[in-house]
């Protein structure tokens, strides 16, 4: 299959999705219509997606064609490069599972009173839009399709709209979003102002250092703010929750990617040359973001908060390693700068994955147990095994231990982080190692966030009614989560296979390929200095696993005695003797203190303690409250006076005759 | 022939460290004792103890999940493995190939990740008392683990813990800062990772500061076998890191047996070094509270994070 | 320039422009309606004057039919309306007396001058001898938008907006000799259907508020909004 | 010229005519009829300029940028006439608010209005132009006291004074301008047709042009609504029927602007050999800024919903002031656009708005709930109004902001972060009101109305269109119109 195919199958792709959204409009009448029509065509999106993006990747190769619409003198552009296939290959592989998992659980919303040809509508147009954005090589098709993926999420994240924290979400979500969209049009006009809107002219004119500065600034509080850079992450732990499950798994694992993309576009690939100062920027931010983004998630009760909050860690870890590749390019070392930029894209794609089984086993949890709290979970390994177990996978991956795949990427940073010694500015030395730091003090803090999530969520006993009586979910949503375990299993035992396919992407950006020869051992800088062969470990654990099984299996083969816990001696321990969720990260809860807003005092009966997000009452709220007091103000304008008013015309009038004369 | 040899080696030195971690635990609970002017038990005692509890039935609890059984082989299979990557007499290790240092921490994660999980599977409060507090431990042992993995890496630009013994060994010996307060945080990390005072007590079951054996309380059997063998384990694998990274000398660099005849004593005595100065803080310190452990790990990631930059500062001029 | 150099049509208009502005000045301070329309009925006499006067100066037969325009307007219709509004409105004896009558005054005074800054650089290009007058149209319009400010009748606001048109028309006889017959039109009668809507209202707001005092128009300001204030704040 | 007096002159016939129906039920029909025999003139007008180019003569002057105005006049005219039927039966018949007299009188204004608004667009005298400005004002002022209510004639008599002494003060600026024009033209050459007065523009005397453009621009400017002289505009717009309240924003401000334009060419063609050749732009976009950041701030606590969206009609204005006030043939191209895309969409809001306060029968923003519940139509219409409005994709006002904004980022790149802020603001305070009266759970006693979602839908997907492609005709048209106004061709 050729080059040439690349651009009809995402063609096909945006197509699909778009009659996906179409054909969802049926549901009003005809509910089945989700079903048959809409979430099928959205898998055809996915397949299609994936196989443009596969053929982007492997052919290296950028292809681009004018479409007959947008504004006079700037017709729509599109193109499809390694780069966008990357990303396009991410969409697609999050999306087949999604079109899986959908129709079981949109059957839920059956019988509510939202409608469901909303919902299916959304959905597709947006996917079409994530789809566009990666396609789009014009500003304004890119902030068309940018846009049309912010409006139609933010109908999908208003979607439960009885609720009042959905609409909160909402607004507070499509507010940012608008936000993050003029910041990037910015950005865009400051890149335009020397050549045009189209992007290869961007590429081609380099805008001098302070506007390239201010373009990257922009760039970076824009697409920043989508990606769920802290402080300008706020809307994100809101809209999770508040979305569809299937929904929140899109957002999280593919919108959050195409805000990345974004950003790579714009500052990897239009701005021009690299600047070290962009790098400390980056890795700053990002280590930032990352650390309080998993403090927070440690916190969290509401299961898919707490897998927000951890969206955040994880673009925060993307982010720093896009700082590294940034800092090694700017100072001339393009392989290291290679290495830390496939790390970046191998996080995104392996967070991608993990981050949508775990918000469809999330979805899962919500339809079988009827809860998001883990204060009321516990025991639904028993309940929901399919479920979870592949939540345990999920967790493990977050948790970037070997041999997952998100061990990999972390693998890779470390790795792109410790060629820091190649560095000649002090100051970069230092700041490299430090972000290496935070990154290992985030991948740890990472693994108690899910240690927590899975510990109290799927393991213990049941904390209320509901999830006692919790339900396996049928065999659609299972074959959904199925889907992304096996291709996480793909991405996390076959990391030199991947890198090789992301390579294409990376050796486009930076100009060199982070090779690893053969397929087993990943050794991006030669096999003495580091390797890893995941493969092996997971032989060498089955292995000595099944051995000591085997070795260790009673002679007699009589059933384990299966008796009470253990009470010193007393009556069984009942389940509310059990750990509770916000019991559990009580000794992170004391030494992060400073980091949260914490509230405790009794709610009712419960004795309830929340460890809120300071960026709230830090800016969020201040900005709100400035933002009435100069309302109140211009309302002194519209004072009721007629003699007022003619007042006002009469000084204008005298003013600028005054200015004229 | 060569490839025979490499390959034995893998096996053969990661079920030299298996057979010896009994021994090891054996050996510190010996020292201790005699510093206490105790006798203390035999040194074979732990191996005893082994095969009675593999030998015995195991009891599950009713509100087990499958996961209680299967986390045991876990457990054990991932620290043997992380154990595999070490070079124990021998710097050349395949093992160090599989999995780097990055990934020895990350296997010592994932061991820990079951265990935890195990710990909260029955759901008593003693579970998750410990699986909380072993959280809080690995919080800040697993970054400065890393962050003193990270010193010596810069210094000798690699990661496999093979070729960063054999980087010591063929430098000339130098005096560096960063190994002072790597080797400071490693040994506290060390303390703190397997569960010795003053950050846990191994041979109490007092239910408020445990933390190890809250979460390995309910098993029992060969499932408490493979917990146990698997912890003496880590032990010793922490004090073989320890000498592979700061005292590699002696380490044969060749894969000829006589250097290893040379290599295995050496070893044996560093270890045995190792053992009394953990004997030595056991005895001379006592269990700290338990508020007092934040601070204590978050002095040991300190110290790591000191060593990594007073090697960027002090040692590697640009 | 020197006056006696001009003839003796043009001194009488600048004599009558000066009247027109001082009429404006008493239209201002004078607080009695009755009285106010009076001087406004006045004040389109000397407009309407100094039209027929340029006229005559011009030989431009098309600012006598302006002249007659406005008196037909300006001083007999308008004031006739108004009169009747008066009595209907029982309003005959109404005084509506100014907050601060001196610093009004001193205000008017500062107009005066600033119009005649603002218009000296414009006068220079009007070669005729009339072109002064073309600031004290300029007074007079700033003169009748004060007014509407500073009265609460309002009527007295109507009035304040007749002679801004009286400014406006003496502007346009002064400076270009009238306008083009079409718009002078369209103007006369806006002015007109303007004057009979002004009579509709005064009987709406008299019904409505039982008064013709502006300041008591306010309920549409900012503070019948504020009563309750029941948002949720992100 | 038979198309240009069928579109301007059928709706004179009309307020005459209509002044004579008394039967209301008649009289919406005769509206709608009249409406759209004026649309057919304008089109047909229309096609004529696109291919014989512009018309001149017997006192008339149709270019390409007054006759998108006038298409623009006489299709929401039609729109709002549609709306206006079922809306006005049900404030006449249900809610007993007008009278049969206060019907008559409406449909016969209603014409008289859009006659006004025509003759403003298509004359080519500036004092015919004055008079038809004014005469839009006496037109819609009884309109909006229609309901009688206290606050109503309030409302009414602060737009009558307050756009009468602004149309004043446009007086004296014409005549200041017609002087200008009398020292340079011939005897009996007519000095205030627009034609004559654009040729010799260059050598108007600049002194006399500011002065005049000054009083220009605060008496057209009262009319536009640019603050602070725009206290008029809320309260005529929540106070007078719905219909009115949509053809004031979406026509009279843009005759308004349009008058303003016009004279800025003047100024500018005056001014350009001198000291300031760029002073009326810059006195344009110091107005336009100051009117769009005032009016974002002011979109915050409203309680009243026909206030906040007269609020955003002022906000819009002085976005588009602000775009003619850069100049360029890209600032100028984008606030065309954005008059043709406002105009569509704040009509549409207007009219869901008006059927919102019929379902919940209030104004005040916080007795409006879920109105997608009582009435999916009217809140989805509303709710993607208001996403137009706020300039999100793919609706048109997008790609004008768009062009607009990268307009700014080109020449004056330090003022695109207030227009980006004020956009945010705009957003937040829309929103923050929308938002809870389109979702979340209604309350009881609201029900659904006989809603003609018609010209909204006609009007969002006309917009929506815009927004993705913008076709070769209007594109053509308004490349021609920029030409026209800046003397430049769009790249």
């Amino acid at each position: 299959m050729n080059a040439s195919w690349a651009l009809p199958l995402a063609g096909l792709a945006v197509a699909a999705a778009l009659g996906s959204a179409a054909s969802s409009l049926l549901a009003a009448r005809w509910p089945r219509a989700l079903t048959v029509l809409a979430f099928p065509m959205l898998g055809v999106s996915g397949i299609a997606a994936q196989a443009a993006g596969l053929i982007a990747l492997a052919s290296g190769a950028r292809q681009t064609t004018l479409l007959p619409a947008g504004l006079p003198g700037l017709p729509w552009h599109v193109a499809i490069d390694p780069l966008a296939g990357a990303f396009l290959l991410m969409l697609g592989a999050v999306l087949l599972p999604v079109a899986l998992y959908g129709p079981g659980y949109v059957r839920a919303f059956r019988n509510g009173r939202d409608s469901l040809a909303t919902l299916g509508a959304c959905t597709g147009l947006f996917v079409a839009g994530m789809l566009g954005v990666l396609l789009a090589a014009d500003a304004f098709l890119f902030m068309l399709a940018w846009e049309l993926m912010s409006l139609a999420s933010y109908f999908l994240v208003c979607f439960q709209h009885d609720q009042p924290e959905s609409r909160r979400a909402a607004f507070v979500y499509l507010l940012l979003a608008q936000v993050a969209g003029l910041l990037i049009l910015m950005a865009f006009g400051v890149l335009a102002t020397t050549g045009g809107f189209a992007f290869p002219a961007m590429r081609a004119a380099h805008p001098d250092a302070t506007w390239a500065a201010i373009a990257f600034i922009l760039a970076l509080m824009g697409f920043g703010t989508k990606a769920g850079l802290v402080p300008l992450h706020v809307w994100l732990p809101e809209a999770h929750p508040a979305a569809p499950s299937h929904i929140s798994a899109l957002m999280s694992a593919v919108m959050l990617k195409v805000a990345l993309y974004g950003f790579l576009r714009v500052v990897f690939d239009l701005l021009g040359p690299p600047q070290w100062g962009y790098g400390i920027t980056l890795v700053v931010v990002g280590a930032t973001t990352a650390l309080l983004g998993a403090m927070l998630a440690v916190q969290q009760v509401d299961l898919k908060r707490l897998l927000a909050y951890s969206s955040i860690e994880n673009l925060g870890t993307v982010f720093l390693a896009l700082g590294l590749a940034e800092i090694f390019q700017a100072a001339g070392h393009p392989a290291m700068a290679a290495l830390a930029l496939l790390a970046a894209l191998f996080q995104a794609l392996s967070h991608a994955l993990l981050k949508a089984l775990l918000f469809l086993g999330a979805g899962a949890v919500q339809h079988g147990a009827h809860t998001r709290s883990l204060e009321q979970m516990g025991g639904l390994l028993r309940r929901m095994p399919r479920t979870g177990w592949m939540f345990l996978v999920g967790c493990l991956g977050m948790s970037a231990v070997p041999p997952l795949s998100g061990f990999v990427s972390e693998w890779l940073t470390f790795q792109a982080a410790l060629q820091a010694w190649r560095l000649h500015d002090s100051l970069l030395r230092i700041l490299v190692p430090l972000a290496a730091a935070s990154l290992a003090l985030t991948t740890a803090l990472a693994a108690v966030v899910f240690v927590r999530a899975f510990g109290i969520g799927f393991l213990g006993r049941a904390r209320s009614r509901q999830v006692r009586h919790a339900h396996e979910v049928g065999d659609g949503m299972l074959a959904g989560q199925a889907w992304l375990v096996a291709s996480i299993a793909g991405v996390a035992l076959f990391p030199v296979l991947v890198a090789s396919l992301l390579g294409s992407a990376v050796l486009q950006l930076t100009g060199r390929v982070p090779g690893s020869p053969g397929w087993l051992w990943l050794t991006p800088l030669g096999p003495t200095t580091a390797s890893y062969a995941p493969l092996l470990v997971l032989a060498v654990l089955l292995g000595v696993g099944l051995l000591g099984w085997v070795v260790l299996r009673p002679r007699r083969g009589a059933p384990v005695r299966r008796v009470d816990a253990w009470g010193c001696g007393y009556a069984p321990p009942t389940p509310d003797m059990q750990f509770s969720a916000m019991g559990f990260a009580q000794p992170q809860r004391r030494v992060f203190a400073p980091v949260y807003a914490l509230r405790e005092g009794f709610a009712g009966s419960a004795y309830e303690v929340v460890a809120g997000d300071r960026s709230w009452s830090w800016i969020y709220r201040p900005l709100g409250a400035l933002m009435d007091r100069t309302a109140d103000l211009a309302r002194r304008l519209q004072a009721g006076h007629v003699r007022r008013y003619l007042a006002w015309s009469l000084l204008t009038l005298l003013l600028l005759l005054w200015i004229v004369s | 022939m060569d490839r025979l040899l490499s390959l034995l080696l893998a096996l053969l030195q990661p079920l030299a460290l298996l057979a010896a971690a009994p021994l090891f635990t054996a050996v510190v609970g010996r020292f201790k004792a005699r510093l206490q002017n105790r006798r203390g038990v035999p040194l074979k005692t732990p191996y005893r103890e082994l095969r009675k509890w593999a030998a015995k039935e195991a009891v599950v609890a009713r509100t087990a999940s499958p996961l209680f059984r299967a986390a045991p082989y876990i457990v054990f299979a991932s620290t043997l493995l992380a154990a595999a990557a070490l070079p124990v007499w021998e710097t050349a290790s395949p093992g160090a190939h599989v999995a780097d240092a990055i990934v020895l921490i990350g296997l010592l994660g994932l061991a820990r990740f079951m265990l935890v999980l195990a710990g909260l599977d029955v759901g008593t409060p003693f579970g998750g008392m410990g699986a909380s507090r072993e959280m809080l431990v690995a919080n800040f042992a697993e970054p400065a683990l890393l962050l003193v993995v990270f010193t010596l890496a810069m210094t000798t630009h690699t990661t496999n813990i093979g070729a960063m013994a054999a980087a010591t060994l063929h430098g000339a010996p130098v005096l560096r800062p960063s190994y002072m307060f790597a080797l400071a945080a490693l040994l506290m990390v060390a303390v703190a990772e397997c569960g010795r005072i003053p950050v846990d007590n191994p041979s109490t079951h007092l239910e408020l500061t445990m933390i190890h054996e809250g979460m390995v309380l309910e098993y029992s059997g060969r499932h408490l076998a493979l917990m146990e063998w698997a912890a003496q384990l880590k032990l010793l694998l922490f004090a073989v890191l320890t000498v592979d990274l700061f005292l590699p000398w002696g380490l044969a660099t060749r894969m000829s047996p006589t250097a290893w005849l040379l290599a295995l004593p050496l070893l044996l005595v560093k270890l045995a070094g190792l053992a009394l100065v953990l004997a030595v803080s056991e005895t001379v310190l006592a269990k700290m509270r338990l508020f007092r452990v934040p601070g204590y790990l978050t002095l040991a990631f300190l110290l790591a994070l000191l060593g990594l930059l007073s090697h960027v500062i002090l040692e590697s001029a640009p | 320039m020197n006056l006696g150099t001009l003839p003796l049509v043009d001194q009488a208009v600048l004599v009558l422009a000066a009247m027109a502005l001082f009429s404006a000045f008493a239209l201002l301070a004078q607080s009695r309606l009755l009285a106010a329309i009076h001087v406004f009925a006045w004040q389109g006499f000397l407009v309407a004057a100094v039209a027929a006067l340029t006229g005559a100066a011009s030989r431009d037969p098309h600012l006598y039919l302006s002249a007659a325009i406005t008196l037909g307007l300006k001083v007999l219709l308008i004031p006739w309306m108004l009169h009747r509004l008066l009595r209907r409105l029982s309003l005959e004896r109404q005084a509506d007396p100014l907050a601060y009558p001196a610093l009004t005054l001193l205000a008017a005074a500062a107009i005066v001058v600033f119009a005649d800054w603002v218009a000296a650089p414009v006068a220079q290009f009007e070669h005729s001898a009339t072109r002064n007058v073309i600031a004290i149209s300029l007074a007079i319009v700033l003169l009748g938008l004060l007014m509407m400010v500073v009265r609460r009748q309002a009527l007295a606001q109507v009035l304040g907006f007749m002679a801004m048109e009286n400014g406006l028309f003496l502007a346009a006889v002064a400076s270009t000799h009238g306008m083009p017959l079409v718009v002078e039109l369209g103007v006369a009668f806006d002015v007109l259907v303007a004057m009979v809507l002004f009579g509709v209202f005064f009987l709406q707001i008299k019904d409505s508020i039982d008064s013709l005092d502006v300041d008591r128009l306010s309920q549409l300001s900012a503070s019948i909004e504020r009563d309750e204030i029941t948002e949720q704040r992100p | 010229m038979i198309w240009l007096l069928l579109a301007v002159f059928t709706p004179l016939a009309g307020t005459l005519l209509l002044a004579l129906i008394p039967r209301a039920r008649m009289a919406g029909l005769a509206n709608l009829a009249l409406s759209a025999l004026s649309l057919a003139g304008s089109l047909g007008l229309a096609l004529r300029v696109l291919h014989r180019g512009s018309l001149h003569g017997h006192g008339f002057l149709v270019d390409p940028f007054n006759v998108y105005l006038v298409v623009l006049t006489a299709f929401v005219g039609l729109t709002t006439a549609v709306f206006s039927r079922p809306y006005m039966e049900h404030v006449h018949l249900a809610e007993k608010r007008v009278s049969p007299a206060g019907m008559r009188l409406y449909h016969s204004m209603y014409q008289g209005f859009l006659f006004t608004m025509l003759l403003a667009l298509t004359t080519n005298n500036l004092g015919i132009l004055w008079v038809a400005v004014e005469g839009a004002t006496l037109a819609t002022v009884l309109l909006v006291s229609l309901y009688r209510t206290p606050a109503a004639i309030e409302a009414a008599w602060k737009y009558f004074i307050l756009c009468g002494v602004g149309i004043a003060q446009a007086l004296f600026g014409t005549v200041a301008l017609y002087f200008a024009a009398q020292h340079v033209l011939p005897p009996g050459a007519n000095g205030l047709d627009w034609s004559t007065l654009y040729a010799i523009a260059p050598q108007l005397e600049p002194r006399v042009m500011v002065v005049a453009f000054a009083f220009l621009l605060v008496g057209y400017g009262t009319k536009v609504g640019l603050v602070p002289l725009h206290s008029w505009l809320p309260d005529a717009h929540s106070e007078g029927p719905t219909p009115m309240s949509a053809v004031l924003s979406g026509l009279l401000l843009n005759v308004a602007l349009y008058a303003v334009i016009r004279m800025k060419m003047l100024t500018d063609a005056a001014l350009a050999a001198s000291r300031t050749p760029a002073l009326a732009g810059h006195l344009l976009m110091g107005f336009g800024l100051l009117t769009f950041l005032t009016a974002v701030v002011s979109l915050h606590r409203r309680h009243d919903i026909k206030r906040l969206f007269s609020y955003s009609s002022i906000e819009h204005m002085g976005l588009m002031t602000f775009g003619f006030g850069v100049g360029g043939p890209l600032a100028t191209f984008a606030a065309l656009l954005h008059m043709l895309v406002h105009a569509l969409t704040k009509s549409s809001i207007f009219v869901t708005v008006g059927h919102a306060t019929h379902i919940a029968r209030t104004q005040r923003i916080e007795r409006i709930r879920g109105l997608i519940r009582t009435q999916p139509a009217v809140g989805w219409g509303l709710l993607l109004g208001v996403v137009a409005i706020a300039g999100f994709p793919p609706f048109g006002i997008f790609a004008s902001e768009f062009l607009l904004l990268s307009a700014t980022m080109a020449s004056w790149p330090w003022l695109a972060p207030m227009l980006v802020l004020g956009l945010v603001i705009a957003f937040a305070g829309l929103f923050r009101n929308i938002q809870p009266m389109v979702f979340g759970t209604p309350p009881v006693d609201q029900q659904a109305v006989r809603a003609n979602m018609l010209p909204v839908m006609l009007h969002l997907a006309l917009v929506l269109s815009l927004g993705i492609v913008i076709p070769a005709v209007l594109s053509n048209w308004l490349g021609a119109a920029t030409m026209l106004i800046t003397g430049a061709a769009l790249r």
